[in-house]
């Protein structure tokens, strides 16, 4: 049996709002995903259910197999899973390397592999200048690399990112590209990335889901997603524009 | 990353024991407690009680510091140890006199203080736990109207039930302590506990879910199970507050533990800063004396030749309205709620 | 029976007209006022001292004295707190409120003051085999009339709307060009209104002033505060109308067991608060999303 | 005449020094852009302007007189509206409630509703979910009412702190195209942004941010020049202005 | 603030009369230091108050008259602001600068933490009016008094008097909030139905510690209404007691109220407009018609220091102690705590401005005395008559 994180025929309404309608989504070990869609799609709605905070109406989410449906999120980490906020989320108070120490604290990790760790992510992500302030008053997009480098000190099996890019320049993600790269190859984790930046996805990732309206859209080669007929009518529009600007 | 620095296991901007961390207040705490207590009689008393206070106030460091739950519940698990150590050591005759109504096998017991206190801390603890189970499942200000719910629920059942106390009564001849050092020894102790479980993992832990629970959660932490340990080990220090302060007057009652007392040891922890344990120091260390020098006021002081004396009932206008004051000047408290620190003087603005 | 339940109608109007007061305070600001209960005492204090001028110049008076306390509470105490915590400001507002506690004691000592506001309003209608004194039906017609306005106010007018938004994030409110400050103060003025409406009924019901004269009622009314509905008029008003009227429920029917009413209250609440954490009425459910 | 002119002017957070001798020139529908690094100052700087961030030294001048050391609520009152990064909308009210709020700073208080209307009109999200609470919109919507709030008041200068923050592809494009209407009917418009591409196509200037300094002014021209952009990027090569 | 009272050059008549000591005054070096740690803020000084100024009164009489054992009386009186923890403290430093004798608050569970520092110190210790026996050996305090009159004889007076007066059916209301209140209506009702009375109903009521009633009384005023009593006896204190009061009358309730020291004041009674028929009994009348010389006296002078007219009668309480203190001092030729003590539990039926008062080794607090018999009528006071217990009840 493949190692693999599946949400299997996710349903999920709010009252009347249909957000998520029998979706599929798997992450092999070891691989990295894009999930693409507009916005209101329900890719973070996907992204809570598999991480414990909703529930869906139906279906499944289990990791290698183990069922983990009716868990709380804290139970799911220690399955193995890890992930990263939309909005950041990180310990205002707290600093920026407790901030990513805590990730390996909370799974358990001794204090001394928890500090290497840590020191290792900070200085992949290019935080060592600001590790010993405190994490409220990091700009926008350090802030966005700080709740990656929490994340990944926990040495998940899969790693969920919702928009790590956001807020990072053209000429910062290609630094976060290899820093995925080095964590993918290291820990031999699977990856599910969220991101409206097209050119990302399809650098980092070898398979992507594209969600519209609650269902899904493609499935499948990242280039091909490009090009697909729904893909560019439902969300990326003039493609070209959100990647290299030039505005016709 | 130079590699001697991961060998010395110090990631800069991480939390760690730090001996300066925990043996800074405890100096300060024994050497004022020594120095003051040597003034005079009236000063030993000031001490005596100033220290079961701290003691309180730690307990409740520990678990609002860390949990950033606001709870007024730890005065009910001071009442709890109050009772149960004055249960536990009052003369037998005394309670055939007062406490009439007392359960039967409860009238015969007599024991010395320290088998007590050690009781009352495990009752104080137990009922902490049993409480807590359903208490912290809450947050933010559900949470804080639980925990005074649990605070009026005891002042009630303790101020009216006769068969486990003097009811609406004081409860007298408490046996007193005979010296000083023994509250030292008490104080120095908890500050030692509420330091190290502070900066444990689950201390550690704790303090993320304050930041910010649902993300703490994504990390592993278990938000109700940090928080029922921490308030369980709250409670044991509450209840161990409370019977020192009996034992230091002599008496207890219900209303010992009431508002004002809520209130005060709530005022000392945010005055210090509620987010360390020397904040809980310097708080209880601060409102203490404000409240001595206007005492002294009260009394008459002369200053340069000029007698300065306060009328009645202003002592505790000019306290609060110091309260307060010191609330607009530093929100985060007297030591920005920052551990003890030999660089940084504890007034430096955050 | 029937007497019972119009003796909890009546007990629980002034709760809830207390939490209105408290809810406002609190819903629009998070700031948990311990301190309102000394807005519910200068407004008997100033019904008793200005009475003999006749009941309506002394109403006046009141209200006018309640809003302006309420306006220094906020200029002095509460604007300048304005980025603390929670514990901060509730332990900030308990300081104000022994402030003033030994303020009013210095000023009007500690023996209660005694008066007769509106007398009229100790008189009973009967029906039949049941009773019910004029001052709660006067009680409960004005939290239903005070309850309408206010809802309407913070709801629907452009006022209110900036008063909610000042309270959730004050800083972005000033970036649209709320001055939050003054909105902020709004909400200050009406709450010692509704003080002073809480004093007028109490005083009637009472008779005398004391320092203390607003603690119970505040402590239990931000109990149902809470309870009621976080963030809610309708919820605040509710909860302390459940509060006060489960006080006298609870009174007639633990008979000899009377003195642990407040126990059996406050375990009620407790269980409340576990199977409802967002209060009775979260309708209008402030939920986080992750 | 500039609609905003800022001189030599510095900023920070407490004892924090943050922005070092910023200025800027923006003339009546003109549209300057400004990128730079994580962490350069980007958003200091515009919160500097908008009076929610304390400017210790320097000039502010917008529509002839002094802004500087203002209240934001006035400021925004005399037509310069920001749009927060990360968002910064009123979680607990309703998007409405939220479009309504963006009123306050209006000058003209006729046509609020033809305002709101036409806002309703462009981002067709804030139509369907217009009761809903607006905290739980999805991440992009939230971004969407808040360019929209701050369309509503129709200020003379509009600044816009990375508003593609979380749009999806076919949004931005809808946000930039809106852009360039306002800028054509006479708004002026400052946008900080990290797709530096998107943004100095349109800018007719675009000021390059590094620690806390403005390190070069790029034209439209420029931009086309990779080379140059990322020597202004990173500083290497001749940045001084 | 603290105040001190020496003499002034005038004499007056001593009041000590039978028992004065033989010896001469040696000569004094300082003068005997009165300690109060009694609450002159706080919900406990509208009764602390006034007793200590009848006791700075009596202070400076005392001095007039040549103090005593040939010093003077030196006043400190620091407030103790209601806390019981306060009082302690403050107990502790007013002994540690010397005094002999130590005043404590009105209330003994407020007290008790400060009686308990004098006792340890070996300082007698007076609260100038509880109204508990248990101020004394009970509660371990050899050292303690009370000048006050305790229950088991108010309650007796007051179920003695309204049973001659009103008959045999009698409602208690009991405020289940204090001590003091609880005691009143046991013994009530322990000696109404010693007389051969009837309790037809007792429904119970409480305050709030802020001193309101902590839930509505209607249920319970039905319930004696219902029992339609000859009398009832309303076991509280203000402001909860007038809120029960005003219910009372509110609810049709018109039978004759009995109540104790409690209920003591006009400063009530605008929460009971126009009130009648009720009774209460306490220490002596307030209101300018005490038949007792010395009890007009007090509460002239009293008038002259505070220019207030007294609220309570509960007053004569701290002029008294100072007599006692005076009278047990001169018997006992020093000041020493035990000696006082002891000098203390020989009194037998002393006439003192509260009256007789009688101290034994078991009972430190009076209960025979005869207490003054109050009625209200139309919102006005008047003095019935003077009473002591036939019977007090002690258990
Ligand atoms: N708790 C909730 N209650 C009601 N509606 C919700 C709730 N959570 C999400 N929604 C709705 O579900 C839809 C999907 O939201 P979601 O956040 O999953 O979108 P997304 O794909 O992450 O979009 P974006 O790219 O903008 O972040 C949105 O329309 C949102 O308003
Ligand atoms: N509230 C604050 N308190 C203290 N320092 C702050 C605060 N906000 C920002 N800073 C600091 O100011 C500097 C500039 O931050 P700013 O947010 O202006 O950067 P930015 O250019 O907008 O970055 P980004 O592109 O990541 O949003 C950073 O070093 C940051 O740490
Ligand atoms: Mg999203
Ligand atoms: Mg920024």
């Amino acid at each position: 049996m493949t190692q693999k994180l599946e949400a299997a025929s996710i349903v999920k309404s709010f009252g009347a709002i249909h957000v998520l309608e029998n979706i599929t989504v798997t992450v092999n070990k070891g691989e990295v995903v894009g999930l693409l869609g507009p916005n209101g799609a329900g890719k973070t709605t996907l992204v809570n259910i598999i991480a414990g905070y909703e529930t869906q109406n139906s279906g499944t989410v289990s990791i290698d197999g183990r069922n983990l449906d009716g868990l709380t999120p804290e139970a799911r980490t220690h399955a193995g899973l890890a992930r990263t906020f939309q909005s950041g989320r990180l310990f205002p108070e707290l600093t920026v390397a407790e901030n990513v120490v805590l990730g390996a604290i909370g799974s358990g990790i001794s204090t001394k592999k928890a500090n290497r760790r840590a020191a290792e992510a900070i200085e992949m992500l290019g935080l060592t200048a600001v590790q010993s302030e405190p994490a409220a008053g990091l700009s926008h997009g350090l802030s966005r690399l700080a709740g990656l480098a929490r994340a990944v000190t926990s040495e998940p099996d899969y790693l969920i990112m919702d928009e790590p890019a956001a807020g990072l320049n053209d000429h910062e993600t290609p630094a976060l590209l290899s820093a995925l790269d080095n964590i993918r190859r290291e820990s031999g984790c699977g990856m599910l990335l969220i991101e409206h930046n097209v050119g990302l996805v399809a650098a980092a990732c070898s398979r992507v889901f594209v969600l519209a309206s609650g269902e899904l859209l493609f499935e499948g080669d990242p280039q091909d997603a490009l090009v697909d007929e729904g893909v560019l009518s439902a969300y990326l529009g003039d493609a070209t524009m959100g990647l290299h600007g030039g505005r016709s | 990353m130079s590699d001697d620095l991961l060998r010395s296991n110090q990631l800069p901007g991480v939390t760690r024991f730090k001996w300066q961390q925990l043996l800074g207040p405890i100096v300060v705490v024994v050497a004022l407690s020594y120095v003051v207590s040597g003034i005079s009689v009236t000063f030993t008393f000031l001490t005596e009680g100033t220290l079961a206070l701290l003691v309180m106030v730690l307990g409740l460091q520990v678990f609002i510091g860390n949990s950033g739950v606001l709870s007024f519940g730890q005065s009910a698990f001071a009442m709890v140890g109050g009772f149960a150590t004055g249960l536990l050591t009052v003369p037998v005759k005394i309670k055939e006199n007062v406490l009439d109504e007392l359960w039967e096998p409860l009238k015969a017991i007599n024991m010395g203080i320290w088998p007590s206190l050690v009781i009352a801390v495990v009752i104080g603890a137990f009922f902490a736990f049993l409480t807590g189970l359903f208490l912290m499942r809450l947050s933010g200000l559900a949470a804080g109207i639980a925990t005074f719910a649990l605070l009026m629920v005891a002042d009630n059942v303790f101020f009216n039930w006769r068969l486990i106390g003097p009811g609406p009564q004081v409860m007298p001849q408490v046996p007193k302590f005979s010296f000083v050092d023994e509250s030292i020894i008490l104080a120095v102790i908890v500050m030692v506990v509420v330091y190290l479980i502070g900066i444990s993992r689950r201390g550690r832990l704790l303090r993320a879910t304050r930041e910010d629970p649902l993300a703490a959660r994504a990390l592993g932490a278990s938000v109700w199970r940090l928080r029922v340990l921490f308030f369980t080990v709250s409670g044991g220090i509450a209840a161990l507050s409370g019977a020192m302060y009996a034992h230091h007057s002599g008496a207890v009652s219900a209303r010992d533990f009431y508002l004002g007392f809520t209130f005060t040891t709530l005022a000392m922890l945010v005055i210090g800063g509620a987010t360390s344990m020397w904040g809980a120091v310097v708080g209880t260390i601060a409102v203490t004396v404000i409240g001595q020098i206007l005492l002294e006021f009260e009394s008459g002081v002369t200053i340069g030749g000029l007698e300065i004396t306060l009328p009645n009932g202003v002592r505790g206008l000019v306290i609060a309205a110091a309260l307060v004051a010191i609330l607009i000047w530093r929100p985060k408290g007297l030591t920005g709620g920052r551990e003890f620190s030999l660089r940084l003087p504890f007034l430096s603005r955050p | 029976m029937i007497q019972t339940i119009l003796d909890a109608l009546s007990y629980g109007g002034i709760y809830g007209l207390a939490a209105l007061g408290i809810g406002l305070v609190f819903g629009v600001m998070r700031l948990v006022n311990f301190a309102h209960g000394e807005l519910i005492a200068i407004g008997a204090y100033l019904l008793i001292v200005t009475i003999d001028l006749g009941l309506p110049l002394s109403i006046l008076i009141a209200v006018t004295g309640t809003a302006i306390l309420a306006l220094l509470m906020e200029f002095g105490v509460f604007k300048r707190l304005r980025l603390a915590g929670p514990a901060v400001l509730l332990i900030a507002s308990f300081g104000v409120s022994v402030f003033l506690q030994r303020f009013y004691e210095i000023i009007f000592g500690a023996l209660p003051l005694s008066g007769q506001i509106a007398p009229w309003m100790a008189g009973v209608i009967e029906f039949g085999d049941t009773t019910i004194t004029r001052g709660s039906v006067v009680t409960i017609i004005l939290a239903l009339v005070l309850l309408s306005a206010m809802w309407f106010f913070i709801e629907k007018t452009t006022l209110g709307l900036q008063i909610r938004a000042a309270s959730s994030d004050f800083q972005t409110a000033r970036l649209l060009g709320v001055r939050s400050n003054r909105v902020i103060g709004a909400a200050f003025v009406f709450s010692g209104v509704l003080a002073a409406a809480v004093a007028f009924v109490l005083v009637t019901q009472r008779g005398s002033v004391d320092p203390l004269f607003g603690v119970n009622i505040t402590i239990l009314a931000l109990v149902g505060t809470v309870i009621g509905g976080l963030g809610s008029l309708q919820g605040a008003a509710l909860g302390g109308f459940a509060v006060g009227a489960t006080i006298s429920l609870l009174n007639s029917f633990l008979g000899n067991y009377r003195v642990y009413t407040y126990t059996w209250l406050f375990i009620l609440v407790i269980i409340v608060l576990l199977v409802r954490p967002g209060g009775l009425i979260s309708n209008k459910a402030v939920k986080e999303r992750v | 005449m500039n609609l905003l002119s800022v001189r030599d002017l510095h900023a920070g957070y407490g004892k924090v020094q943050v922005l070092y001798n910023g200025h800027i020139d923006v003339e009546p529908g003109e549209l300057v852009g400004i990128v730079g690094p994580n962490g350069a100052g980007k958003s200091t700087f515009l919160g500097a302007l908008a009076g929610s961030v304390r400017a210790s030294n320097g000039s502010i001048d917008f529509d002839g007189a002094s802004i500087k050391g203002k209240n934001p609520e006035d400021i925004v009152r005399l037509g310069l509206a920001m749009v927060p990064e990360g968002r910064a909308i009123f979680t607990d009210l309703t998007v409405n409630e939220n479009l309504r709020l963006g009123l306050t700073g209006r000058r003209e208080k006729s046509g609020a509703q033809r305002a709101i209307d036409e806002v309703m009109d462009l981002f067709p999200v804030l139509t369907t979910h217009k009761n809903h609470q607006a905290g739980l919109l999805s991440g992009g919507q939230q971004q969407q009412l808040a360019i929209a709030r701050a369309l509503v008041s129709e200020p003379k200068l509009l600044l816009l702190d990375e508003p593609s923050l979380g749009l999806s592809p076919t949004v931005i494009q809808d946000v930039f195209g809106v852009l360039a209407r306002i800028q054509e009917q006479g708004t002026a418009i400052v946008v900080v942004e990290q797709r530096a591409h998107l943004v100095m196509s349109i800018a007719v200037r675009t000021l390059v941010m590094r620690e806390g300094h403005i390190r070069a002014t790029l034209s439209q021209a420029d931009a086309q020049d990779e080379a140059k952009l990322a020597a202004a990027y990173f500083g290497t090569g001749e940045d001084r202005e | 603030a603290s105040t001190s009272d020496t003499a002034d050059e005038a004499t007056t008549e001593a009041v000590v009369e039978e028992t004065a000591s033989e010896e001469v005054a040696a000569e004094c070096t300082e003068p005997i230091i009165v300690g109060s740690a009694m609450a002159q803020t706080g919900f406990m000084s509208p009764f602390d108050v006034p007793a200590l100024d009848t006791a700075r009164i009596a202070i400076d009489k005392t001095n007039a008259a040549g103090g005593v054992l040939g010093c003077q009386l030196e006043l400190i009186a620091v407030d103790s602001e209601t806390n019981p923890d306060k009082a302690a403290q403050i107990a502790t430093d007013l002994i540690s600068q010397g005094a002999q004798l130590l005043l404590v608050t009105c209330d003994y569970d407020v007290n008790a933490k400060a009686s308990q520092v004098a006792q340890d110190a070996g300082v007698l210790v007076i609260a100038p009016c509880v109204g508990d026996t248990i101020m004394g050996p009970d509660a371990g305090l050899t050292l303690g008094f009370s000048l006050g009159s305790a229950v088991p004889g108010e309650a007796a007076i007051m179920a003695e008097w309204a049973f001659a007066e009103f008959g045999p059916k009698a409602a208690l209301f009991k405020d289940m909030s204090i001590k003091y209140t609880q005691n009143q209506c046991k013994v009530f009702e322990e000696r109404w139905t010693q007389l051969g009375g009837e309790i037809v109903s007792a429904p119970e009521f409480s305050q709030t510690p802020e001193g309101s009633l902590a839930a509505p009384v209607t249920a319970q005023v039905k319930e004696i209404k219902d029992s339609n009593p000859d009398v009832v006896a309303l076991c509280s204190y203000p402001g909860g007691g007038a809120e029960a009061a005003a219910a009372l009358r509110a609810g049709g309730v018109e039978t004759p109220i009995v109540s104790g020291f409690g209920m003591d004041g006009a400063f009530w009674l605008g929460a009971v407009p126009d009130l009648s028929d009720f009774y209460f009994v306490t220490y002596a009348s307030v209101f300018g018609d005490d038949p007792n010389p010395k009890v007009s006296e007090l509460l002239a002078s009293y008038k002259d220091l505070t220019g207030n007219d007294a609220a309570t009668s509960g007053l004569v309480t701290g002029a008294s102690t100072i007599e006692a203190f005076t009278l047990a001092a001169e018997k006992a030729g020093n000041t020493n705590g035990v000696d006082l003590a002891a000098a203390l539990e020989t009194f037998n039926n002393v006439d003192l401005t509260a009256g007789p008062t009688s101290f034994s080794p078991e009972l430190h607090v009076n209960v025979t005395r005869p207490m003054a018999v109050m009625q209200i009528q139309d919102g006005k006071h008047s003095f019935i008559e003077y009473r002591a217990a036939e019977q007090p009840i002690l258990n």
